[in-house]
């Protein structure tokens, strides 16, 4: 699966897009086992109420499943306009 | 309907002309462009602007679509820029037309809120010698209630 | 401030990009644009606006200055005809320049509303055979209560 | 004092404008002085809730004083926009 991080999130975990292989069930499964990996992915995912999550490009929770995804991406809420 | 994400500046006059040619049977063109503002101290060098391709464009289509949905539109034009601009120059604009004008400006309006919180844009402000990325403000997801 | 009443018709896009250009300070820029609309039946030949000179210009003045008063606004661009003119072309615009969105937005509305029922400008449709003076709607006299 | 007419209570009276020596204390009194002057001003004047008055190019109500007024305008309500 390709996850991709952008702004803050991105420089916090150092690089834009990683192919990871898992057998996470939901995104905070996928986010227990990154943090669990390096400290700079626990201190990027520390508030999860700061971060935004989207599988297959939709925005999405937390607790939403990752069968059959194919990207998940995490940022910061959006600032666009 | 036409949705341009890019990096390259626009020209808000030409689009906002083009747009409003011959609309004769839309009474209402609305238009709203969004302008890099500097800081209050003068000192902002640099807005840069990261975005998430693909799903950006897919955002925009679908928000620009819930509109159409809503509102009596004739047509709907969103253009947002990436990369990076300075103080006085377009990041965005977004225009409507419509038969009436209340729904032209509802239709504009909706468009920049869910733009503002639901888009894939991230603002980073480079002043001398620091880059800061702009924060979500509670007001602009609040402006969602509304609708 | 710009208030403008004439009967030649304006470039809508070049009088939006002069009133956007530079505007350092001002995040946010909102456009009206009134167009003749056709008539369902596309037989509208032509939109004549009668006016009240003096009356007019002290008019379209006092709304822009209240709108000035109740939002944080930068610029106000008004821009009314009057005259004959034909469907597809703009019969008036509004711009408004504000550091923030919903000011620009809200003033620009308020400037309509206010523009609809207060400002001394009645018009005329001539079809065929046939010229009816539009009678105004309560719809835009009861839009003024939301100020 | 001039009197300005326009959109059809300026078709119906058959002028834009004319000048008019009244002692008319209020814009109702001048309704009436009109009306009663000849048929075109009455048929202008029928139902006055379809009229709006402008005293010295500053909208205003048919009650209000004429004193040291220069001009009044009488019109249907306005269609601008």
């Amino acid at each position: 699966m390709d996850v991709l991080y952008f702004a803050w999130v991105r420089e916090r975990i150092g690089l834009p897009k990683e192919r990871i292989e898992t057998q996470a069930e939901t995104v905070a499964d996928l986010v227990a086992e990154l943090c669990a990996r390096e400290d700079r992915y626990a201190a990027a995912f520390a508030d999860l109420s700061a971060l935004r999550v989207a599988v297959d490009q939709k925005l999405t929770g937390f607790d939403a499943p990752l069968e059959g995804a194919r990207e998940v991406a995490f940022f910061p809420p959006m600032t666009g306009g | 309907m036409r949705i341009v994400v890019q990096d390259a500046p626009f020209d808000f006059g030409a689009e906002a002309a083009a747009f409003a040619a011959d609309r004769r049977d839309m009474g209402a063109i609305v238009t709203f462009t969004g302008v890099v503002r500097d800081s209050d101290a003068g000192d902002l060098q640099a807005m840069e602007i990261e975005h998430y391709p693909g799903m950006t464009e897919a955002a925009l289509a679908d928000i620009a679509t819930q509109a159409r949905t809503r509102w009596s539109l004739g047509d709907v034009l969103v253009i947002h820029r990436f990369g990076r601009m300075t103080p006085g120059e377009p990041i965005m604009m977004v225009a409507t037309a419509a038969p009436h004008r209340k729904d032209a400006f509802e239709a504009a309006e909706f468009l920049m809120d869910y733009l503002k919180s639901r888009a894939p844009f991230w603002k980073k402000e480079h002043r001398a010698g620091q880059a800061d990325w702009v924060a979500a403000k509670d007001e602009d997801e609040d402006a969602l209630t509304r609708w």
